[in-house]
């Protein structure tokens, strides 16, 4: 691995990312990434984070138009609380602040406290849940469905919301609509490998795959020999399509894990494309790339996220950060 | 009686036992998880160690709280609001006392137990820490050797269980033969304890 | 991998990308891709091309302030001369063609037919050579060094450079003050693996690396036990400074390979500066991602261009492509 | 004397060893270079079969310019427009004649060599297929055997050389004790030269 020691990993990642970008304010000691005009007065502030390694998933995506303060833990690692309150604090203009939180039990208990600990301070917080993932069907008996790929269409369009000055309400409510309309399905090539471990997170021999990932190198809930990229994606629309039930246009988002090489991502986004056609699923926009990444990990993920007139609007609104950007 | 002391080498004792086992929690981690609970306890136990070491509190329930604020600062995931629950709600519940019975921290330790089983929403069965802090609460009303005993077969118990909370859940039927990484660090919580009293 | 057959992969890609690009025109048959609103009067033609598994390179720079058209070979393999003359005629505003190549032997060869053809059907065209990379430095006998990671600040600052309507030979003669004064330096952490191969297509087990490769998957020039972030960082400025010894402030591309992680990529870059500012040397731009990629390759690449006034402006310029976006 | 018959049955043949030869000159590739030499040769020998077989030129010469242009147009890499150049430069040598010997063969060979050591640069001794192509055409006044011999010797010859041409000379003296892989295909086309002659 291109590291020092597995320990700095968050803290150098966050000092090159200072480097990187003087746009942003980054608090390499207290791990937390603000824009660096925030508060934004009159605008509701946005804050994610999560596990690091996700990459540009959530530090990447703070600027304008999308999150105001992103909170990185450690390596598929929820972040603390501290760090939270620390965000909620720095880009709160009086219009509140909305939490967008990945449903894993640990973001979930640390942005819970994070969020009483907000209100005793005064700040008003409201939080929305992302858990678009199909594979987790059985919810009763999970800690229900994860949050992956629609975090980002989350984050774009509740930042566009707020960009325009609607108040924590409808902010939270854009927010939530974003999520209850999306759904994704992952697929893994290969297990990632985090600092800590040194080594592939589980055994996943070449010429197998994972249907049902999350994006933390856990195993799927499915291992099946080699299949190509044409019924993988015929896998993944169905997973996506059977729950959505689409009637509207989609968003789609085709992401690679971390380690899938922009080609095979893009042949991938074709074959996806054949499928959702032969379905009958209209395409509003399309968006390929390595954005909710697992480190290393090889393979790829399938978010559709329907929109209306006014979610279509709001994630063509104009976007500034490290890792997405349009309009500006 | 128990004192602000034994407390102390409650804590530091995992702080070792956790570091000593922080690879294989680790591991455990891997197949059914996300390959962290090591390094996460392992992170937050020093953090203790060393905020124990620096403010030395007076009571029982100072040392506790203390310590659990800390696992909340520093650990992050699951884990940490969980145990860190645990230990400030088991604190709490010691009030303000320089010297409680063992009866008396069994009762607390209980009252953290249902703290974490409300915050977490797991129960018994769930194969998740739950499995072992339960019985171990259990049979501390015997011994601490007995509560040690008791959190390690509790540990070992969640082997054939499938994960119902947590990440483990995620990967359903397939975590059926994985002995819960959680349950077998509270194992380790109960085994320092058991320790601190020199059983 | 997540193909469909490996003789379809670089069209599986080109359907994709169509896909997911409407402002491309995309020939997936002759495997051209066009900016939509090509030959923009008055303006030079910005051609370049290459093997695929590169990407975002070259395709994904092809759009408004960078890239006319690119010309997409199978994987690692240049392209042929039909390609180069298909994009030269589709974008040539009567304003001449500069073809942007990398220096490898089959990219200077296929380039140089195709410019020949050009020129028969009376296409104005001229010719840079990007050749950045110091690992290469015998180049008496060698083919000459490598064409890497400067590619992209010559295709971003020429691009700039004919948006702005300047005459070929100037679009010419900026191409090659960014090439003269860029270098760069590659490090690999692991093999790739090609779609035809299958496997990695060298052997490097965990725990060596290899210094001065190229993006092919080629070996380097030579192999070390493992180093932290911060030698590899040492090794690299060093390696690049000697060799460009810059007075004026630099880009700085931090570019991954392709399956080296964001995170590790940022923690790698606040290494780079750190060595950059002991030496002194002043930093204009930063730029982290993977850009010049090597399919499924681990490790990074370290380029430095040095700028005077009208390159910074240049590359500041506004760019709209897949890849690359900003100010638009 | 040789007629368009004969210069067809030579690519077939090229064809056909190089599609058995694929995954040796890929891997031949693969520790020196980008390990795709054996596809390229392959994807471009198959368009030239398929060409001959739709066009059917009527002279040596037409065979080889049309089998030069289809590697030019369908190979790309370093090795499309070299051995492009040398099957288009030998037929353009042969001019228009229907039939030829095999001294007018040697001479047009020699051309088309010489035409790709201008356009690569490469002398003998820069361990490329220049290293197969010369010691056989040297040969070719003999027979097409010895042609076939001194190509393999001289591929093989390659194997200690230290690669000055192409991307082999990237790894600089690593590129010592990996014969080339051009060198490799440069003899399979020469072994199909004979094959054609029946030798
Ligand atoms: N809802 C829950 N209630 C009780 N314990 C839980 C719950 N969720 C997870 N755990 C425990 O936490 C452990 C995992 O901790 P850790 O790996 O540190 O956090 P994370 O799952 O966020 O990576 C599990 O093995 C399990 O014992
Ligand atoms: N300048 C040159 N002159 C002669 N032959 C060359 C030259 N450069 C490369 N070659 C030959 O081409 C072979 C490689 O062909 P190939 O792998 O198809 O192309 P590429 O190197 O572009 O991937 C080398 O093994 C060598 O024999
Ligand atoms: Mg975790
Ligand atoms: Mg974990
Ligand atoms: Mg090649
Ligand atoms: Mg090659």
């Amino acid at each position: 691995m291109l590291i020092n020691v597995p320990e700095t990993v968050v803290a150098d990642a966050l000092r090159g990312l200072a480097a990187a970008h003087p746009e942003l304010t980054v608090d390499v000691e207290n791990r937390v990434i603000v824009r660096r005009d925030a508060p934004v007065a009159g605008q509701v502030g946005l804050v994610s984070g999560g596990g690091s390694g996700h990459e540009p998933l959530h530090g990447g995506f703070v600027g304008p138009g999308m999150l105001s303060a992103a909170c990185p833990g450690e390596v598929f690692t929820s972040p603390v609380p501290d760090q939270m309150l620390r965000a909620a604090a720095a880009v709160d203009s009086g219009a509140g602040v909305l939490f967008i939180v990945k449903n894993y039990t640990g973001d979930v208990l640390n942005f819970d406290m994070a969020a009483e600990m907000a209100e005793d301070e005064g700040i008003q917080v409201a939080k929305v849940l992302v858990n678009d993932d199909v594979a987790v069907t059985d919810s009763l008996y999970t800690a229900g469905r994860r949050g992956t790929g629609a975090t980002l269409f989350v984050e774009k369009i509740a930042g566009a919301a707020a960009a325009e000055g609607m108040p924590l309400e409808r902010v939270e409510a854009v927010a939530r609509q974003v999520n209850e309309n999306s759904r994704s399905f992952g697929i893994a090539l290969s297990a990632c490998s985090t600092p800590a471990k040194g080594s592939p997170t589980f055994d996943l021999p070449p010429g197998e795959l994972e249907l049902g990932i999350g994006i933390h190198g856990e195993p799927g809930r499915e291992r099946r020999s080699m299949m190509t990229s044409g019924e993988i994606a015929e896998a993944a629309v169905e997973a996506v399509v059977e729950d959505l039930q689409p009637r509207n246009p989609v968003l789609v988002l085709v992401n690679g894990m971390g380690a899938t090489p922009l080609l095979e991502l893009y042949g991938f986004n074709a074959e996806v494309h054949r499928v959702l056609e032969q379905r009958g699923v209209p395409v509003a926009r399309v968006l390929v790339g390595n954005y909710v990444t697992s480190l290393d990990m090889a393979g790829a993920s399938l978010t559709l996220c329907q929109v209306d007139e006014e979610l279509l609007r709001l994630y063509d609104a104009p976007v500034k950060t490290p890792g997405l950007r349009w309009g500006v | 009686m128990l004192d602000a002391d034994f407390f102390r080498r409650w804590m530091t004792a995992t702080a070792a036992s956790v570091d000593r086992e922080a690879e294989r929690l680790t591991a455990l981690d891997s197949p059914i998880g996300d390959a962290d609970h090591g390094s996460n306890l392992q992170r937050g136990f020093t953090a203790v160690a060393a905020a124990l070491d620096k403010e030395a509190p007076g009571t029982p329930g100072g040392v506790l709280i203390l310590a659990g604020r800390q696992l909340i600062s520093t650990v992050g995931g699951a884990s940490g609001p969980l145990y860190g629950t645990l230990l400030r709600r088991t604190g709490k519940a010691l009030g303000d006392a320089g010297e409680v019975s063992a009866e008396q921290l069994a009762e607390a330790l209980r009252a953290g137990v249902d703290a974490v089983m409300t915050l977490g929403g797991a129960a018994p069965g769930d194969a998740t820490m739950i499995d072992a802090l339960v019985p171990a609460v259990d049979a501390l009303g015997d011994s601490f050797t007995a509560a040690r005993t008791a959190a390690e077969e509790g540990a070992v118990a969640t082997t054939p269980l499938q994960a119902r909370k947590g990440r483990a859940s995620y990967v359903g039927e397939r975590s059926i033969g994985h002995q819960d990484p959680g349950a077998t660090s509270a194992a380790l919580l109960i085994a320092a304890l058991a320790e601190a009293a020199g059983e």
